[in-house]
């Protein structure tokens, strides 16, 4: 595909559509199955509520607890850096709220552009520490997986596309746009198949561990 | 690419103006607009000046083929130089079906001849996507003669060809899905002359006549971009030099036309402008004379500068929407995967009931009487 | 055997255009005219957002750059009944109003003045002479002995470089041009005065429209906002250009057009008793007071006049399937239910079918026209062919008894010493073009004022919302968008289902005009004028074709057009 | 204040505070900042320097401000050749205003010259070969019988 505008509009027509249903197919079927399956029957009398317990672990668990903070600040501190960070331009950029409202029919206030851009700098940033203490912590190097890395470099390159294409450091813009769509489009593709998926599950996890707990008259 | 060279009788262009009784300091001026015009730095006014002193007249022919005659009409609106300048003292135009007192056969006659004399020298403009070699011929003829035959005629002696607006330059309306006639583009047919593409829809009146000017000027054609369009002019997007710029970096929109977004010159991005992927010369050089451009007359960017634009989403959907209908496809694949999710989870959830079924609560007081 | 005779390109029109007459010793018999360029614009339109078709529409023509896109615009909002905000509709007139001035006055002086103005001549002229001449005629500025010298001094260095560029090749000396030096040096001064001119007026499409040629628009509305204290609105500033400009429309058309017309047409009274044609005129009516829904209230009237009776008025229903009907007996086309039928544009399909229908393979010397010979249909009304345009609005005017069309008509008579009957002739087209241009910029300070007052009273709004989102449409919807574009009668049809173009057609001026045979062998309007009539001094040199066919103003690109097959059949066609 | 100073209102400064605020898009800032340069450039090197108000993308109310914002100085001409050019020195000396009109008023091209005098209003030399003999053709008409010239 030698011309910009036709990678472009392919990236925003036909990929753009089968990145959308894989990405649906594979997350609904997940979840779906994560929510019928339930979880394994606990049989034992119940000697607390599920429900306050379980919403309260989805929001304690968001917060790393004083012993885990002390053990590893660096973590603690980057990765709530760059996940907010992606967040916040995901979900805050004029362009992508204009996307989802046309996805999903809703739509909400967004941020200045420049909030946007620097957010942006700072995940990469992050990002990029998480990358080099990966592969510089022992332990953690020795436990981390090919995909692992896979899942970093997509995150990574999505943003960095978005970056350059805002930034016009690659030339000509239909080609930055259309590479950063690409980049989304393999990342949307990928994310029910890997440990991106957390992104949709992590709170129903949490929340199930806490129900269950709370079950248990445990707080978590 | 020396095209002025063939009558040393014929006199230079300061020379033809002072004839007209045009002072030095209205030939200073002419190359002042010229410069500007050409979107040259004002330091090149001397070299301009010294260039077009010698400047002849070089023979133009204009096609036109499946168009609708929106580029002539932009031409004649350009106001520096000014059509008239233009046709009498600038170039020499010998064929254009718009303009030419000529009809018919003798239309035809002063094409053929101005070919034969300017032979190698002649500039070729064209306006109009033409059918391709492969579509039927009877889509669009001159003369009884097929578009494709005539282009082909007429490149052969070119010195160099400039296709004016997108029909010509990128295929354009007729080359949009479905593209009923075969249309296809100059340069998808014109393999071995320099091809300057002028695009946009029409083109922006001082951009073809800047080309003009700079072939007149320098004898040779401007520096181009990767899709052969003169970079002076198209080397930067409307929306790098959109004065709503500002708005689009505040994170101000217009939501409608005419809310108060749209009254106070906010951003134009969410009502489908393609500012930020045209690049076009509009925000600087405004339309009819520096009165306006569609921006700032309050509708977004149509992108007409850049291929396929016809196809590229829909004129009033944000750049960043996709153009297929992709919510549908997330419905229905959420709704499949949702189904098979609950179809694997049900018969998982089938075994785990029959367990539950054959289980046999027992209660502490039963296990120790069992113990 | 009597002679044909071939033009091709006719030039100075708007798109591409081929006339064949058969001669009869000097006389021509009969005349065909054909056009040889199809872009396929409405297949394109299919299965589009309806808020785009404006776009697309437009640039069926860049000459009559706006109507093509209003037509559109109208088609929509008439299938959803949107109404129009009072400033919205008025600065609509405003857009429609510059486009005749500007367009019928780059009509008389750049496509038509050759016809009859020998730009050669004007070299041996007394520019003295010239300068009472003019003064005589009009009081316009530019009219010293020294303006006119100058003038030919430029001419003259011109033809004397040898490279005669777009004069190459006229019809200089021939016969048939009777103007004296003197007029044709004025009238060259006004054929460059005129070029200048129209660059100015063109500015009031683009304060409103953004650009011109091919303006925004929106549906709903306009895209141009007003405020009076932004800069980016249409504010006080905005609104003083435009009142310059209409004042620099009105000053050019009282002082130049008219007197030109005038004076050119004194020389040539002979071509008021040749280039009829049908006698039957049609006009959709245009320029509304409020909304488009009523046409009593437009400043253009609806109707049909039959056979030059002016004194009963037929009405016309655009959605009457009826009335307005297109045939592809003697075009490029192919019908489902075979080539004679008639089809209204609600129901229209057609097929390219050059090889089938009798296409020539080209290069070619001469048409089959006893089989398909064109890429124009022939658009019917109750089964007559009609002529639309100027003529046809000023006998619609003046059969209403509207009083400036009477008093300017009567004036015009009485100038030229003619009678009623002359009106219906080459160069009473070409008259009533230049007259209704005096009635609309007329009209155009109306406008403008009561844009003004409208705003003062504070009512600022632009734009009808209501109507915009696709999903407070009905399913399925269809409407007819009409204008009288410079040319005549101009309407777009539109079918849409679920959100997008289902069908769309246009039948326009040029179709009616330029269109060929129907089935009963009845020509159109071009073909018709051309019988009536005319000898050729020289048949090498038709200038007598081009006189008459220039006095329509063809505009061809759009009136080719074609709509997509209904059916599944699809036209064979390589996509490249 | 001395003496021999001016007070200032007798300046001939002109500022004005564009209507309605926030007409400035930000380029027109920029602008001055070049000009700035430029200026130390003309009085360090003596070299002009020349920017072209057309080749940027003011919104609407830009040259408004920029122009108001400069204000106005001591000298202006007007020349006429190819249609009106009106040339301005601002209220900053050194930094002039030339505005380029073809014969309908449509503006041509608007320039800032940072320069002691700009060149177009310079004679110039290419036409100083036709001084002489107009100069007599005049004088000839003048006088009564004709007259030579004396050398």
């Amino acid at each position: 595909m030698s011309d910009p505008m036709d990678f472009l509009l392919l990236t925003k027509g036909p990929l753009f559509n089968l990145a959308v249903t894989v990405f649906a197919l594979g997350m609904a079927a997940r979840i779906l199955e994560i929510l019928v399956n339930g979880r394994r029957p606990n049989y034992s009398e119940a000697r607390g509520g599920q429900w306050l317990p379980g919403l309260r672990t989805v929001l304690t668990r968001s917060v790393a607890d004083p012993g885990t903070f002390k053990r590893a600040p660096f973590n603690v501190v980057v990765g709530w850096l760059w996940h907010l960070g992606f967040i916040v331009t995901l979900l805050f950029f004029i362009p992508h709220i204009a996307l989802i409202k046309s996805l999903l029919g809703l739509s909400w206030p967004g941020l200045p552009n420049p909030v946007v851009d620097l957010v942006t700098a700072v995940t990469l940033v992050a990002l990029v520490a998480t990358l080099v203490h990966r592969r510089t912590h022992r332990v953690k190097r020795r436990i981390s997986t090919p995909e692992d890395y896979l899942v970093w470099t997509l995150v990574f390159l999505l943003v960095l596309s978005g970056y350059l294409a805002y930034n016009r450091i690659i030339n000509p813009y239909p080609l930055a746009l259309g590479l950063h769509i690409l980049c989304a489009e393999v990342f949307l593709i990928v994310l029910p198949f890997t440990k991106l998926t957390h992104i949709f599950t992590v709170f129903i996890a949490r929340w199930y561990n806490g129900a269950s707990f709370g079950r248990r008259g445990v707080e978590s | 690419m020396r095209v002025f060279e063939k009558n040393p009788l014929e006199k230079g262009l300061a020379e033809r103006l002072r004839e007209h009784g045009v002072s030095r300091r209205g030939f200073l001026k002419f190359c002042a607009a010229t410069a500007s015009m050409m979107a040259l730095p004002p330091a090149m006014i001397p070299a301009i000046a010294a260039a077009l002193e010698r400047a002849r007249r070089p023979s133009v022919i204009w096609l036109s083929f499946q168009e609708c005659t929106g580029c002539t009409e932009s031409l004649t609106r350009s106001h520096a130089p000014t059509v008239e300048d233009l046709i009498l003292d600038l170039i020499s135009l010998d064929y254009h079906h718009t303009l030419q007192a000529a009809a018919g056969e003798a239309a035809e006659a002063a094409r053929e001849q101005a070919m034969r004399d300017n032979h190698g020298q002649y500039l070729l403009i064209v306006d109009g996507s033409l059918p391709g070699p492969d579509a039927n011929p009877g889509y669009s003829t001159i003369a009884g003669v097929s578009n494709y035959s005539m282009l082909m005629e007429a490149v052969e002696g070119a010195a160099a060809v400039i296709a004016v607006g997108t029909c010509a330059a990128f295929g354009g309306l007729p080359a949009a899905a479905p593209n009923p006639t075969g249309a296809v583009s100059v340069m998808d047919l014109v393999k071995d002359k320099p091809v300057v593409n002028v695009s946009g829809c029409p083109p922006v009146p001082m951009v073809i006549t800047g080309v003009l000017a700079h072939f007149l000027t320098f004898g040779r054609l401007p520096e181009l971009d990767e899709y052969h369009r003169p970079l002076a002019f198209f080397g930067q997007s409307i929306h790098d030099r959109c004065y709503r710029r500002p708005f689009y970096d505040k994170g101000l929109f217009a939501e409608t036309f005419d809310d108060a977004g749209a009254r106070a010159g906010w951003c134009l991005y969410r009502l489908g402008c393609k500012g930020p992927s045209t690049y076009n010369a509009c925000a600087t050089m405004r339309w009819n004379a520096g009165t306006s451009w569609p921006i700032e007359a309050g509708h977004p960017c149509l992108g007409c500068a850049e291929p396929r634009f016809w196809d590229a989403g829909g004129f009033y959907v944000p750049l960043s929407v996709p153009t297929g209908p992709a919510s549908d496809y997330l419905l229905a694949a959420g709704a499949v995967g949702a189904v098979a999710g609950a179809v694997v989870a049900t018969k998982a959830r089938g075994r785990a009931k029959e367990e539950a079924a054959v289980r046999q609560p027992v209660t502490v007081e039963e296990l120790e009487q069992k113990l | 055997m009597s002679e044909r005779i071939v033009v091709d390109p006719i030039t100075r029109i708007e798109g591409h255009l081929r006339i064949e007459a058969q001669m009869d010793g000097v006389n021509i018999a009969q005349a065909w005219s054909s056009g040889t360029m199809v872009r396929g614009i409405e297949t394109i339109l299919q299965g589009r957002d309806p808020r785009d078709a404006w776009a697309f529409a437009q640039r069926i023509c860049g000459v009559c750059t706006l109507v093509h896109g209003l037509a559109a615009v109208r088609s929509v909002e008439d299938a959803l009944a949107i109404e129009l905000p009072t400033n919205a509709q008025l600065i609509r007139n405003l857009m429609i109003g510059a486009q005749y001035v500007h367009d019928h006055v780059m009509h008389f002086y750049h496509l038509h003045a050759l016809d009859w103005v020998d730009v050669v001549s004007a070299l041996s002229a007394d520019p003295k002479a010239t300068s009472t001449l003019a003064q005589s005629i009009s009081g316009w500025s530019k009219s010293s002995p020294g303006y006119f010298s100058d003038t030919q001094k430029r001419l003259k260095g011109f033809i004397e470089s040898g490279q005669l560029g777009i004069f190459a090749n006229g019809y200089w000396g021939h016969p048939a041009y009777k103007l004296p030096p003197e007029a044709n040096l004025m009238a060259f001064a006004h054929y460059l005065e005129a070029l200048a001119w129209q660059r100015d007026a063109a500015r009031l499409q683009a304060i409103f429209g953004g650009k011109n040629p091919h303006p925004n628009f929106v549906v709903g509305g306009v895209a141009c906002p007003i405020d009076l204290n932004s800069d980016s609105a249409i504010n006080a500033k905005k609104l003083a250009e435009v009142q310059s400009v209409i004042a620099s429309m009105r000053q050019f058309v009282d002082q130049v057009y008219v007197p030109d017309t005038l004076a050119i047409a004194g020389f040539y009274p002979d071509w008021f008793q040749r280039g009829e044609g049908l006698g039957n005129f049609m006009c959709y009516g245009d320029l509304p007071a409020t909304g488009s829904a009523d046409p009593a209230t437009f400043l253009f009237p609806r109707g049909v006049i039959l056979n030059r009776d002016l004194t009963t008025i037929h009405e016309v229903d655009l959605h009457d399937d009826t009335q307005i009907q297109e045939f592809v007996s003697h075009a490029w086309y192919d019908y489902k239910g075979g080539k004679d039928t008639g089809l209204h544009p609600y129901q229209g399909e057609t097929r390219l079918d050059y090889d089938g229908r009798g296409g020539v393979k080209p290069p070619y010397q001469q048409l089959d026209v006893t089989d398909g010979y064109t890429w124009l249909k022939a658009p019917r009304w109750k089964g007559h062919a009609v002529e639309v345009g100027p003529l046809a609005r000023v006998l619609m005017l003046y059969a209403q008894g509207h009083a400036q069309t009477k008093e300017l008509v009567d004036m015009t008579l009485t100038t030229l010493k003619l009678e009623q009957r002359a009106l219906f002739s080459t160069l009473g087209r070409t008259a009533a073009r230049t007259l209704e241009s005096k009635i609309v910029v007329d009209a155009m300070q109306g406008w403008y004022d009561a844009l003004v007052a409208n705003i003062k009273a504070g009512d600022g709004r632009t734009f009808n919302e209501t109507l915009w989102d696709p999903a407070t449409w009905p399913r399925e919807a269809r409407g007819a968008g009409f204008m009288e574009a410079p040319r005549g009668a101009l309407g777009h049809w539109i079918v849409i289902k679920d959100g997008r173009i289902d069908n769309y057609q246009a039948v326009v001026p040029s179709t009616w005009n330029a269109g060929p045979r129907d089935p009963s062998n009845q020509p159109g309007a071009y073909e018709a004028a051309l019988a009536d009539n005319h000898q050729l001094a020289d048949v090498k040199q038709p200038l007598e074709i081009l006189r008459t066919i220039h006095s329509f103003d063809p505009c061809i690109a759009c009136a080719v057009h074609l709509v997509d097959p209904v059916t599944g059949e699809r036209i064979e066609v390589k996509v490249v | 204040m001395s003496a021999t100073m001016s007070g200032l209102p007798s300046i001939p400064v002109q500022v004005e505070t564009p209507a309605g605020g926030g007409a400035c898009h930000g380029n027109a800032l920029a602008i001055l900042h070049e000009v700035r340069h430029a200026l130390e450039r003309l009085i360090s090197t003596g070299e002009a320097t020349r920017i072209d108000l057309h080749a940027l993308p003011f919104g609407a109310g830009d040259e408004a401000w920029l122009t108001a914002l400069l204000g106005t100085g001591e000298v202006r001409a007007t020349i006429e050749a190819l249609g009106p050019t009106s040339v301005q020195e601002t209220a900053i000396p050194g930094v002039w205003l030339v505005d380029y009109h073809n014969a309908e008023g449509q503006r041509l091209a608007l320039h800032l010259e940072i320069t002691c005098i700009p060149g177009i209003l310079r004679t110039q030399c290419r036409e100083l070969d036709t001084a002489v003999a107009t100069l007599d053709t005049r004088l000839g008409a003048a006088t009564p019988g004709g007259s030579r010239p004396l050398s």
